[in-house]
């Protein structure tokens, strides 16, 4: 069978077919197995669909793959166009994997109607697969916004005792701050005629959009939305809330998969369309970025809940993202890519586990526990192994990320390496001692002896977790392979842009550049 | 001798009036006991079909009437769009009639005769027939307000309507009158030759009076302080209907006057309406607890963002506005068929408390009502998406960065109140006993109207988008 | 000169009924200042040769108007208005958005090129040429509104019947 | 001889005290009738402008709306009534079950 | 305003004179059919009416003038004193002025000098008659709300709501004669009813197919002026005497010739639009020429006052609802088909 014939519509498949599942399943009785059932089915479906990605994905190949263009909208001109390049297609992966195991590990402790729950989840993996494969700045806006109401609906009916502030504020700060980035769209469709990603960065690069005064607001309202959406660090506020108060599967996939979206967007965007100002702007912004590393992590030792840890946990994670981004390295690009992977996979297991331990007890108070380690002994393996993902011990998959990004960080500061390199030692701290408190020692709480042990669900929950853990620590090259190109257009446009002396009217980019040479040579041979 | 052809370019007006006489003139034959519920049927047949007669217009398009009227692409829509509000609400309003022992014959009757008036608004070319047809869609409007005729609040909300509405008239009027006084003609298209060979200063306060007067009826701040008030104590249908198909109306006859004429200096106007509109509309929204309060307060805000399209000018802008009455009429109207459902008998439940905990006891119509909402915040998926993405896109297309940059502000904040809905509906516990009806068939299709078309234009506006073009370029010449 | 004088005349008599309409308590005595405003105006437009409307407004406004209103404040037994405070909005808005429209509106006629005179009844608003009007350019509006005063009657009636 | 400004300067005049009127007038009635001076404001302008153009349409107009007059006034003082009946009072300050 | 050959100063004396003699004339034919009233209701009643003072009682209006003057003229407590004195000056002097709009003839040569018969003529005298007579309501209302009594307010409530409700089929009624005669003007109307048609059927409007007009107007008339059988503002029997309950002397005299000589301006309404008017046989030497007409218009609005009086001394009163639903139920459907048959009659034959 030729699977190339799939390639336009691969995108389109993977967006949309959890979103038909959930469609479907509206009109399904109220019969919960039947619902689950075929949620995950669909969610399973879905991960088949997205792994004909990085099988067919070509490596060095420049540019999008498994493009899909037509247009919607005729007038304004909005273009249904969808693509992926090294480092979508991994989010777009690493989306669709974790659903699957959302839709497990909710099997018994939806509190509510359990049919919208699926349905929910459905749409909401649907939007966040749309925004990381939308090359339309419309189409991504539209994707990214659909996201906030399934995820504000879940923590908000299937949250705990106060969900609806948290819903509330999330939804606020996240709807608030995208705003700016919708006028910044408008701003550029009205300048160049296209929502289309790859005509405004040709037309930035090549001159003939200029932006002069109003790149600098530009550049903020796109910040603005992804840093909140990341959240970096004066916007995090809501994380806490939101993660402590969502259900376990929307921590997971708020933790795992959303939050990539703002540092997704900030690579896409941000350096993309203006790496000028992002050159301008990196220091502050690197500063919050350490800032949030080391305040996270700070924070997170002094949390006496558990999921609220993580949560600042992952502030911190976050930080060296960011930090890897604007240290406009490849390694430091790459590594903030691979933090991405990684952390979705680690935390997204930590919130698991937390959530198990939820199930059994209803708290995620720390004091609460002790010495699990006795009666739950599978359970702590598998926590003590994702702890240390998640801490960045060698052949684990943090460390290749972390090691990465900070290895950028020197190349570009030594300043932000050092600094940055204290975030992994405060988060062994914070880390280990957490588990220490809840495994170790003696049983403070009676109701901890009974506890039952992992049964065959919630391991067949934790086993691709950390078998993804695993495999990303020991053998980084399979994802690294795609990333690496795409990493390096960036950095290579960069470098031009950085190099420009300032007052030169028109950017070229590299590629441009060399066509052109090539153009010449061709002409001069004939 | 008037061409035949004339009557054609008048048909879905004549087959509303003549419908409309209908029902009021069989209602008094059927006896005392009778089943009056056929009268609806009637109504709504006059309604679908002067929909149909609207669309078999397109052939017929031109001035008639010794240039009263002018049907084109932009009256056309206009036509269709009133004439599904007409009919949506209709039949919206079967089983409420009997809930809140209200008339039929003459409910019926009056929506369908001020139906007529919003027609000719959109296709009247002359500021005679504008007024008059401005009158018959205010004065079926006001006396709608007040049928629920045992509760002291609707008859209340008929007369704030109506007081400050005929004092808004009386603006438009005089604005009207210096118009007149600076072209010496009544003419749209007269007054457009004339000012084009320079304005006077006659010009510039005769548009800013007639502003004055259609920003009451579309209720843009400034003007909007009698929304709240009529919309809480007016029967929920009602609202439904007038807060859609006179404002469309009076958005289409804005179009006309502003554009069409080519009138100068109304920029500001407008411009300081729409920031207004929708940062007095949006905060006056956050603190509401009766749903039809807030919602409209929301309908303010959202004559705030139809202004701003305004501002943007020009085909874009014109094409903004249509696409935005539309989608603002399937959204609103289904938020208040909701409404007026659930509020049952003497519309009893209508604050946000009496929705907490809908989501269990009524989850379709929770999640039909959710939809609406997401709809007017403006989230993807839906009309409203769209709307204000192509209204804020118009305005960023003419350089209004700033008016843009106000207006996503504010619909971020409106975000909130619309959420607070939400969140009542699926997250609160309800604190008393609220009982929820039987959804009947009738409202059940009226309310799959509006959330088809809700859908329909989030997911394909392309349609619309090129006819609401289209309409523009009519408009602009 | 005549026609200043009874320009002057009627129209100041315009003028101190509007202004009495506004003074009065009772609203009977504002009715009967309204009425004169009215038949003051019918005059002037006499002046203008509009002797058409002139008629019309005695018979319409003076007529049947005002005949309802004072109709309507005797079946209320209406008594004088009682002085509250008023609303805030009105005060805060109105007072200083109708002077800003005044002033706006003296500026536009200070401007315009009104200034020039016309002779009396130089355009005559005769019955037949309004008639002429009425049922041939401006038909369409004359039809209409008959749905006008239809909605009017039957609001009227719906609205002020006592219910069983 | 008349200038036609006279006419309509007293016409702004009314129309200003139509307006003071409906703003400071405490019985719904009276406030009606402001609104009814307003429009006999305006229709004096239609009619000094009429002259000014030589043009009946303004004439016309003034016709239509002193039908569109009455019949709002018919409809308004229905609504008055009903107010009344309901709440025994005329004074816009206590007709206020709907918080303004 | 100065007509023909008429100078100014000429004008204005003839007018002064004309406006004496007819106010002189209406005042006595107002007198008089207040006697003739007596008279004809006492025949009918069996009885002989005034007989006293003077032959067959005819100097009877002389006494009842008398006394009006000398009764002590009383302003009761609690009324509004401004418009309790308004209300029957503004009643009496808007029934003369519409007087004043009446033609009685054609015009008549003197000294050389074309006068009309007639104080002003104006191209829209009947819409001038017909807004006088709207603003003779406020007369009957306000008298009624300014005496501050029950009785009056009822009365005047009934009054205002029956003159508004009359006043459309009034009015209605004419609009056929209007399309038959094309003009406003009552000079004109008169004008266009000349003729026979086979010599001896009169061209008069009544006969052009306007007899069911004139049945309308006669009842609405009579609704107008409340006169029985639609007196009910001042049904004795229920409201004493309804808006003028309070009034007296000089005053109540005001009412009272207000309300008679409304009658005569109808009648000659009547003549004029219905029944030609002055038209009739004219004959004999030039100062017969000139009188005749008027003789003519004088015996018709005779005719009509005898009809009230005979229409009071034979029918009963109508009860409210009654006189309501007349109006609205049954005059103003007639009056609306009266309209669209003769305009389709007008233009089939144009």
């Amino acid at each position: 069978m030729n699977t190339a014939v799939i390639h336009p519509f691969i995108l389109s498949l993977v967006t949309f077919v959890p979103l038909g599942g959930g469609l479907l399943l509206l009109a399904f009785p109220r019969r919960d197995r039947d619902i689950k059932v075929f949620a995950l089915v669909v969610s399973i479906l879905t991960f088949i669909l997205s792994l004909h990605l990085p099988v067919h994905f070509v490596p060095g190949q420049a540019g999008f793959q498994f493009e899909v263009n037509a247009q919607w909208i005729t007038s304004p001109n909005i273009h249904y166009h969808m693509g992926v390049d090294g480092f979508s297609m991994w989010l777009v992966l690493l989306t669709t994997f974790l659903t699957p195991l959302c839709v497990m590990m909710s099997w018994r402790s939806v509190h509510g109607p359990v049919k919208e729950f699926f349905i929910l989840l459905l749409i909401l993996e649907s939007a966040m697969i749309g925004v990381f494969v939308s090359l339309d700045l419309f189409l991504f806006y539209f994707f990214w916004e659909a996201t906030l109401i399934p995820m504000a609906l879940l923590i908000g009916v299937y949250g705990h005792e106060r969900r609806i502030y948290a819903a509330v504020k999330f939804f606020l700060y996240t709807m608030i701050a995208s705003v700016f980035m919708l006028a910044g769209i408008l701003w550029l469709y009205a300048h160049t005629g296209s929502f289309d990603f790859t005509v405004i960065q040709h037309a930035i690069q090549s001159g003939s959009l200029q932006l002069g005064s109003a790149s600098k607001w530009l550049f903020l309202g796109f910040f603005i939305a992804f840093a909140v959406k990341v959240p970096m660090f004066p916007f995090h506020t809501w994380l806490p809330d939101a993660h402590v108060e969502a259900p376990t599967a929307g921590s997971v996939l708020l933790a795992g998969v959303m939050l990539k979206m703002g540092t997704y967007g900030m690579l896409r965007f941000n350096l993309g369309l203006f790496p000028e100002e992002a050159h301008r702007n990196a220091p502050w912004i690197v500063a919050l970025a350490i800032i949030g590393i080391i305040f996270g992590a700070l924070v997170a030792m002094v949390q006496p809940n558990m999921k609220k840890l993580i949560a600042y946990s992952s502030v911190s994670h976050l930080g060296f993202v960011v930090l890897g981004i604007f240290s406009f390295t490849t390694a430091g690009i790459v590594g903030a890519e691979f933090v991405m992977l990684a952390h979705g996979v680690s935390t997204g297991a930590l919130f698991t586990l937390a959530g198990m331990l939820y199930d059994r007890r209803h708290t995620y108070e720390i004091s609460e526990f002790g010495g699990l380690a006795t009666s739950m002994p599978v359970y702590s393996t598998f926590f003590l192994v994702t702890t240390l993902a998640s801490i960045g011990l060698p052949l684990l998959n943090g460390f290749v990320g972390e090691f990465l990004v900070l290895s950028g960080a020197f190349r570009a500061n030594h300043i932000y390496g050092i600094l940055g390199a204290t975030g992994v030692i405060w988060s062994a701290c914070y880390m280990l001692w957490m588990y220490q408190r809840v495994f170790y020692g003696t049983f403070r709480n009676n109701a901890n002896r009974a506890l039952v042990d992992v049964n065959a669900r919630e391991r067949a929950t934790l086993w691709p977790l950390v078998a993804a853990a695993l495999i990303m620590g020991v053998a980084p090259l399979i994802w690294t392979r795609a990333i690496e190109p795409a990493a390096q257009a960036f950095v290579s446009n960069d470098n031009t842009a950085a190099h420009m002396l300032p007052g030169t009217p028109a950017t070229r980019s590299r590629a441009a550049q060399a066509s052109l040479e090539l153009h010449e040579s061709q002409v001069s041979g004939q | 001798m008037i061409p035949s052809t004339d009557y054609i370019r008048l048909l879905p007006e004549l087959i509303l009036i003549v419908f409309g006489l209908l029902v009021m003139l069989i209602e008094p034959l059927l006896g005392e006991h009778n089943n009056r519920k056929g009268l609806g049927a009637i109504a709504l047949m006059g309604a679908v079909l002067s929909i149909l007669a609207s669309f078999y217009q397109t052939g017929y398009e031109g001035a008639a009437f010794f240039d009263m009227i002018h049907v084109d692409t932009f009256s056309i829509f206009f036509h269709v769009l009133i004439g599904l509000i007409a009919a949506v609400v209709i039949l919206a309003s079967f089983e409420y009639l009997n809930l809140q022992q209200i008339r039929y014959g003459e409910y019926y009757g009056l929506i369908l005769l001020s139906s007529v008036g919003m027609m000719l608004m959109s296709s009247a070319v002359e500021l005679v027939l504008i007024f008059i047809a401005l009158e018959i869609s205010s004065i079926g409007t006001y006396i709608l307000a007040g049928f629920r005729r045992n509760a002291p609040i609707s008859i209340e909300s008929s007369m704030k309507y109506f007081l400050l509405g005929s004092f808004a008239t009386a603006f438009f009027l005089y604005g009207v009158a210096l118009m007149f006084g600076a072209t010496g003609s009544t003419s749209v298209y007269t007054i457009a030759t004339t000012l084009a060979q320079g304005a006077t200063p006659l010009a510039y306060v005769g548009i800013a009076l007639m502003f004055v007067g259609l920003g009451f009826k579309v209720a843009s701040a400034p003007f909007h302080i009698w929304t709240p008030d009529v919309y809480e104590g007016a029967p929920a249908p009602v609202v439904a209907f007038m807060s859609t198909g006179p404002k469309a109306a009076a958005f289409a006859v804005l179009l006309r006057v502003l554009f069409a004429t080519e009138a100068p200096g109304w920029f500001w106007l407008i411009w300081a309406s729409a920031v207004l509109s929708m940062t007095l509309g949006n905060i006056g929204a956050l603190v509401q607890n009766n749903v039809k309060r807030l919602l409209a307060y929301s309908s303010i805000a959202q004559a705030g963002y139809i202004l701003v399209a305004f501002a943007a000018a020009k085909d874009i802008g014109i094409s903004a506005v249509i696409f935005y009455a539309a989608a603002y009429a399937a959204m609103n109207v289904g938020a208040f068929a909701v409404a007026s459902h659930l509020a049952n008998v003497g519309e009893k439940y209508v604050t946000l408390d009496d929705y907490a905990g809908l989501g269990r006891r009524a989850p379709g119509l929770a999640a039909v009502l959710t939809i609406f909402m997401l709809s007017l915040i403006g989230i993807p998926v839906t009309g409203g998406f769209l709307a204000k993405f192509y209204v804020f896109q118009a305005a960023m297309q003419s350089h209004l960065t700033g008016l843009v940059i106000i207006g996503v502000i504010n619909s971020a904040v409106a975000a909130y109140y619309y959420l607070r809905v939400i969140v009542y509906m699926y997250m609160r516990e309800p604190q008393r006993d609220v009982p929820v009806l039987k959804m009947p068939f009738a409202l059940g299709v009226s309310l799959a109207a509006c959330l088809a078309a809700t859908i329909y234009l989030g997911v394909l506006p392309g349609r619309i988008l090129d006819y609401a073009m289209a309409s523009a370029r009519v408009l602009v010449r | 000169m005549l026609h200043l004088a009874l320009f002057l005349i009627f129209g100041v008599i315009a003028v101190v009924g509007a202004i009495n309409l506004i003074a009065q308590t009772h609203p009977i005595n504002s009715a009967l200042s309204l009425v004169v405003v009215m038949g003051s105006l019918a005059a002037e437009y006499l002046l203008l040769g509009a002797e058409f409307l002139g008629a019309i407004q005695v018979i319409v406004y003076a007529g049947a108007i005002m005949v309802l209103f004072v109709f309507t404040i005797m079946l209320l037994n209406a008594g004088a208005e009682e002085q509250t405070r008023g609303s805030k909005v009105a005060i805060i808005i109105g007072i200083p958005g109708m002077v800003i429209g005044s002033v706006a509106v003296a500026w536009a006629l200070i401007r315009a090129h009104t200034g020039a005179e016309v002779p009396v009844g130089s355009l005559y608003g005769s019955a037949q040429g309004i008639g002429h009007l009425l049922f041939r350019d401006f038909l369409l509006p004359f039809e209409i509104t008959s749905v006008l005063i239809l909605i009017a009657i039957m609001g009227a009636v719906v609205l002020a019947r006592r219910e069983s | 001889m008349v200038p036609i400004s006279y006419y309509l300067v007293l016409s702004a005049i009314l129309f200003a005290c139509g307006v003071l009127g409906f703003l400071i007038k405490r019985n719904v009635i009276t406030i009606f009738m402001s609104i009814e001076l307003m429009l006999n404001a305006v229709n004096l302008s239609f009619v000094a402008f009429a002259s000014y153009w030589q043009a009946l349409s303004g004439q016309v107009f003034v016709f239509f709306v002193m039908v569109v007059a009455a019949a709002e006034a018919a409809v308004g003082l229905a609504i008055i009534i009903a107010v009344f009946r309901t709440r025994q009072t005329l004074n816009p300050d206590r007709v206020n079950l709907l918080k303004l | 305003m100065p007509t023909g050959n008429l100078s100014v100063t000429t004008f204005v004396i003839a007018s002064i004179i004309k406006i004496a003699i007819v106010l002189w004339v209406l005042l006595t034919a107002v007198a008089y059919t207040v006697w003739l009233e007596r008279k004809v209701v006492g025949h009918i009643q069996n009885r002989w009416g005034p007989t006293r003072v003077g032959p067959f009682g005819l100097l009877q209006p002389l006494a009842d003038g008398l006394k009006f003057i000398f009764k002590e003229d009383l302003t009761p407590p609690y009324v509004h004193k401004f418009l309790y004195i308004l209300a029957p000056m503004l009643a009496l002097s808007m029934s003369l002025i519409a007087i004043c709009l009446i033609p009685f003839g054609n015009s008549v040569n003197i000294a050389g000098m074309n006068i009309p018969l007639q104080i002003t003529d104006t191209n829209i005298a009947l819409l001038i008659i017909l807004g006088i007579t709207s603003i003779a309501v406020y007369g009957v209302a306000l008298a009624g709300w300014s005496s501050n009594s029950k009785y009056s307010l009822l009365g005047g409530l009934r009054a205002s709501a029956q003159m508004i409700s009359y006043e459309v089929a009034l009015g209605l009624s004419l609009v056929g004669v209007l399309i038959l005669c094309g003009t406003f003007s009552l000079h004109g109307i008169v004008e266009a009813q000349t003729g026979t048609w086979f010599g001896f059927i009169p061209k008069w409007n009544i006969f052009k197919g306007q007899f069911i007009a004139f049945f309308i107007y006669i009842m609405a008339a009579y609704a107008e002026t409340n006169r029985i059988p639609f007196d009910l503002p001042e049904a004795e029997t229920e409201l004493v005497a309804g808006y003028h309950t309070e009034y007296s002397s000089m005053k109540f005299a005001m009412f009272f010739m207000a309300e008679y000589s409304n009658m005569v301006t109808v009648a000659c309404l009547a003549s004029i639009l219905f029944l030609g008017g002055w038209t009739g046989p004219v004959f004999g030497p030039p100062i017969l020429h000139a009188l005749l007409p008027i003789f003519w218009f004088a015996l018709r609005v005779l005719f009509f006052i005898f009809v009230y009086i005979w229409v009071r001394g034979t029918l009963p009163r109508f009860r409210y609802d009654q006189l309501m639903s007349f109006a609205w139920k049954f005059l103003l459907p007639l009056a609306i088909a009266n309209v669209m048959i003769t305009a389709l009659v007008v233009a089939l034959r144009s």
